[in-house]
């Protein structure tokens, strides 16, 4: 394209927190972040959200923990990963040193390990907010998460909430029938913003053997599968919506981004697309800022919620 | 640790459904070990949606080069390529195979079942340069596996082969093969790359005869860099055993780190 | 492949339904079957589900209707189509000549629409069964479906199953937070049979004229993308219920069938596959009869319920 | 009607990012009428998920041509097929052209904008046959959008162009052109396929003069045989105006039963 570039504001601002632009890497699909710096620079990010972080160290599910689909990949990773004091100790002091602003991930078994994780990562700093992920498996209520009703997310919110020195976003699970009213449950519960969509509970066969592809049997899809879903789910949920909604599922290029922006997302995580390219994530930004100037768009938030549907 | 958006495919070999790549790509060849591998991307869309992982099977300061079976839809796009087009590729990732304990003068053992012949090529290669003597035991199915078996003979490399069916070279599976010559020659280390069982089996000999061992081992790959976990095996540790990251602490390992399933 | 074939039994028996083989057309994707005519020989399909049908002929929706996404397709035809009376007088007397099972997928707007289309229907001949879609948007309700409560969906069924003389499939919706509720409330009531999955609701955007690519804004994502959804919930259902499960979503091999019916199902249904190949659902018969062939497997419902999980 | 699963692209012929497929499909090319268009099949795998409508360009007892822009994801890989390939098509679908109104020594316009010129071309040669005179009228923004032009003069049509940008020809909307020539010959029928802009402004110019006219529309097309209805376009009935399927009755209908947005 010949276009002579004007300056495009990229800022984002989401109340609570300023990004430098409005594109964050999504939470277990971009490691601790460090393990990108090969191939891209991260201050050019708007933000990471680290993989999702419990208490203590996990083992994760056996594997097989991936398997591709049509336009999409499922996971069961299971959220393996470092405690929280590893990450504190040994990843959090390098992140601190970005300019880009760090988001964590966090996960809980029961209502209790959420909160132990945040009562933890408050003593420490060059964190900017937390990303509740309600959709992890509560091993007291067989494996259901917080996420798939209003009044768990409502109780588990409220809690962190108050236990919290930082902003909170919620992390909304695509696997209800209203999202729009677990959205409202966190909004009440006083979440400072919603991020959506998490993965779609799904499986695959391996028809020859007969057994799952899969050695937790259901897994997560996501990627350019599920962006119809994702995109619905933002709209349907930032139109109704006074915090802002952090859009997700599927982005794979800056056009993608851009329409969660016009369906209402202040802001969007990319995620599966970091897998294909590990420096999605910025040429993302760079194909949002091209596509501003190339439409006279002066300032990307004047995309957001410009979706005209009369 | 490159992305080469545009390398090119210089040169494409074929035998039946395996397929030699040549390819013009000189960030990753420069910096390339025996045993690393790459991550090519095969469709421009979505379907397939993720890169397929491939040991490298040479490497030099001009580039690559890949030795692949056409497993699925992945590999059977990218074996569609023809010289003059442009690939993407990642790499070089993962670790490599050690070279040290086949010193100069040394035997070392390269057992390869079928695909996993890829990356013994460039492993021979460099254990030659540094003096030692590799043998090549390069076992399939039947003739029909194991293509490469002229370009290693060419190559000067002492090559055996076998195959189950008897078409070709000894009568049976690699392992036994193997086994057969360690009670000819015993080599001061035994690499391999093949299937999960051949390995096993392999791990089990090389524990008998107290012979140091490095395998490559394969796992869906999400990323390849790292960052999914989702290409875990499971690894003895000091820690405890666990579930690890082949495409970042391997893909080689050593034999008594593997726990096989 | 060399294998001699040997002849394999494809023979499904629903209980109340014996099939010729387990493969149907789903409904809204093979028109009234007639269209079809010229592709395949209706005579060798197991069951045509013809598209939805209202007690009066609809207008539906404004196009654009239709919107390709990464592996799959959304639609918002709204059930365009013609009446039940129409149906009756001028397709069913041809389809009555087929070999073929035909049943009929019932709509309405309401609960008393759904009772009267079955009630014309009970005075037909050469209909098989009836499949209940109970994803209808309802006018009464803001647009909501029966398919989204267990309560809505046991009352409807209830209603259905006592006022008809023909055995009973109910379709259920993927848009729920838990689809062994839903089922289990059809079975509850009555129901012969569940079929799964329907559309998932999605939606696209143009972001050239940031308006939504459907008339309709929102509409139902099938094809190859949703399969590892529709796999997960034919899965979660078919261990928790006794009537049949048929399965669909996605299926566009005999592979992918056979996958559905390892999963559990009986029977499945083929969609969007009939656009793409107005063949497809006999290719799937012939692959899914080679198959078994190659596999040693003398009838095909012996794959039903295989999975190995442990 | 017919899946041909076996058609071999004889011929391929190229401008920028227009393409003319020539090929052997001869149970479809038999069947062929103007006006009537096939159903492409342009992935193998599931992205692009659905067939392609294309017109039929030209017809006879060996098979059919298409001719083409790229548009598209779906365009794009077509575009990429080479001479000896083979494609996948259903055809020929829809209702074409009227013809009877074109009677011998009668003239007819025909107005084609940008690819609408598809099959203009085999309407163009079936009217001739018949003994009528086809005028035909092509426009495009530029130069870059009216490739055919020396095709359509060499097989002897009388051709007159337009460009938006004046770069060629009558400077101006074809369908001013059109009116231009209204002004001097009137002739016995208009037929026109372009995008629905133009062809709206051409249904009033009709309409104002009293003319016959049959538009070929377009829509996205899920299955192009009737069964999905989602081709649908606004037509006056006489049972009442409704949505109705372009691929069944259309894509080609008289001007003054089309409703436009
Ligand atoms: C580190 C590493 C190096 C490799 N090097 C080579 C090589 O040099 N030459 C070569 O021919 N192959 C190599 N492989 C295997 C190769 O990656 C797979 O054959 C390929 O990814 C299959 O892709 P596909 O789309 O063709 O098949 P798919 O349709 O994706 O799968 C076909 C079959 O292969 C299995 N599979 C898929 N992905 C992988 C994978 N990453 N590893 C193992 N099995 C898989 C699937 O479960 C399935 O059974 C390597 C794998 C790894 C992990
Ligand atoms: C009956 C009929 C005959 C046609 N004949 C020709 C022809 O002879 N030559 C030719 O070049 N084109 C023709 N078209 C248009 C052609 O079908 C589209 O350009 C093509 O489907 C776009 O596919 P794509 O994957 O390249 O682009 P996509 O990425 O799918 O779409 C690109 C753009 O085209 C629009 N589009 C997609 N599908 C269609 C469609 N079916 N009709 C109109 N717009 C669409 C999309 O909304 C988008 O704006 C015809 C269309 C119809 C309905
Ligand atoms: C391998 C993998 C691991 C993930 N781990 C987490 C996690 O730890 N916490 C979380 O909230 N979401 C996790 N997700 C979900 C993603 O953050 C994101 O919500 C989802 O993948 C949809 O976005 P995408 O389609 O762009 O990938 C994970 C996704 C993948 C693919
Ligand atoms: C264009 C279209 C129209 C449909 N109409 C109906 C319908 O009338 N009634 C119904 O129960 N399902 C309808 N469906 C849903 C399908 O029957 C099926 O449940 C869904 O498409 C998933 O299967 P697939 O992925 O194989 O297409 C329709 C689907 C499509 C694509
Ligand atoms: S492939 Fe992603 S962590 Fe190894
Ligand atoms: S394209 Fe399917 S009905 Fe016309």
């Amino acid at each position: 394209m010949a276009v002579t570039p004007k300056p495009v504001d990229l800022t984002t601002d989401l109340g609570f927190l300023k990004l430098r632009n409005p594109v964050l890497t999504a939470s277990g699909t971009f490691g601790y972040g460090l393990e990108f710096e090969p191939y891209l620079d991260l201050d050019k990010l708007g933000g990471i959200v680290v993989k999702g972080l419990y208490d203590k160290a996990r083992e994760g599910n056996p594997p097989p923990r991936l398997v591709e689909t049509p336009s999409g990949l499922i996971n069961a990773i299971g959220l393996q990963g470092v405690g929280v004091e590893s990450f504190a100790a040994k990843i959090l002091p390098k992140l601190r040193q970005l300019k880009t602003a760090v988001i964590v991930n966090v996960c809980g078994a029961d209502d209790d390990e959420y909160a132990a994780v945040v009562e933890f990562l408050d003593k420490q700093e060059g964190i900017a907010a937390y990303e509740l992920n309600i959709s992890c498996p509560n091993v007291k209520k067989e494996g259901a998460c917080p996420a798939l009703s209003p009044r768990t997310t409502f109780d588990l919110v409220k809690r962190i909430k108050a236990a919290s020195r930082r902003p909170l976003i919620t992390k909304l699970s695509p696997n209800v029938t209203s999202i729009v009213e677990i959205a409202q449950a966190a909004e009440e519960a006083g979440t400072d913003a919603v991020a959506l969509i998490n993965t779609v509970l799904a499986m695959a066969i391996d028809l020859e053997t007969r057994r799952p592809k899969l050695g937790n049997v259901y897994g997560g899809l996501s990627g350019p599968a599920i962006k119809p879903i994702a995109l619905r789910m933002v709209h349907q949920v930032a139109s109704r919506l006074k915090v802002p909604v952090i859009g997700m599922g599927g982005i794979m290029t800056g056009a993608d981004a851009l329409e969660f922006l016009v369906a209402g997302a202040a802001a969007v995580e990319v995620g599966t697309a970091s897998f294909v390219d590990p420096d999605a994530a910025v040429r993302i930004v760079d194909e949002m800022e091209r596509w501003c100037a190339a439409h006279g768009v002066a300032a990307v938030r004047d995309v957001v919620g410009t979706l005209k549907t009369a | 640790m490159t992305i080469d958006r545009n390398a090119r495919l210089r040169e494409v070999q074929s035998w039946g459904d395996h397929f030699r790549f040549v390819i013009d790509a000189p960030a990753i060849g420069r910096d390339a070990r025996p045993g690393q591998f790459v991550m090519v991307k095969v469709s421009e869309g979505s379907a397939p949606l993720l890169r397929r992982p491939l040991g490298i099977h040479d490497a030099d300061a001009t580039g690559i080069e890949l030795f692949f079976r056409v497993a699925g839809r992945g590999t059977e796009i990218l074996s569609r390529k023809r010289a003059g087009e442009r690939l993407d590729i990642i790499g070089p990732l993962g670790r490599g195979f050690t070279l040290a304990p086949a010193a100069k003068g040394r035997t070392a053992y390269l057992a390869g079942g079928g695909r996993g012949i890829a990356p013994l090529y460039f492993l021979a290669r460099a254990l030659t340069a540094a003096g030692a003597k590799p043998v090549i035991f390069y076992g399939g199915r039947g003739l029909a596996d194991i293509p490469l078996r002229d370009r290693l003979e060419k190559a000067g490399f002492e090559v055996q082969c076998s195959t189950d069916d008897g078409s070709f070279g000894f009568a049976g599976f690699v392992t036994a093969l193997v086994e057969k010559e360690l009670a000819r020659v015993k080599p001061a280390v035994v690499y391999a790359c093949g299937p999960d069982p051949m390995m096993k089996a392999l791990a089990a000999i090389t524990a008998k005869h107290g012979l140091p061992a490095e395998f490559s081992l394969e796992s869906i790959m999400g990323c390849g860099i790292g960052a999914c976990w989702g290409c875990v095996h499971r690894i003895r540790n000091e820690g405890g055993d666990g579930w690890v990251k082949i495409c970042e602490e391997g893909p080689v390992f050593p034999g008594e780190r593997i726990l096989w399933p």
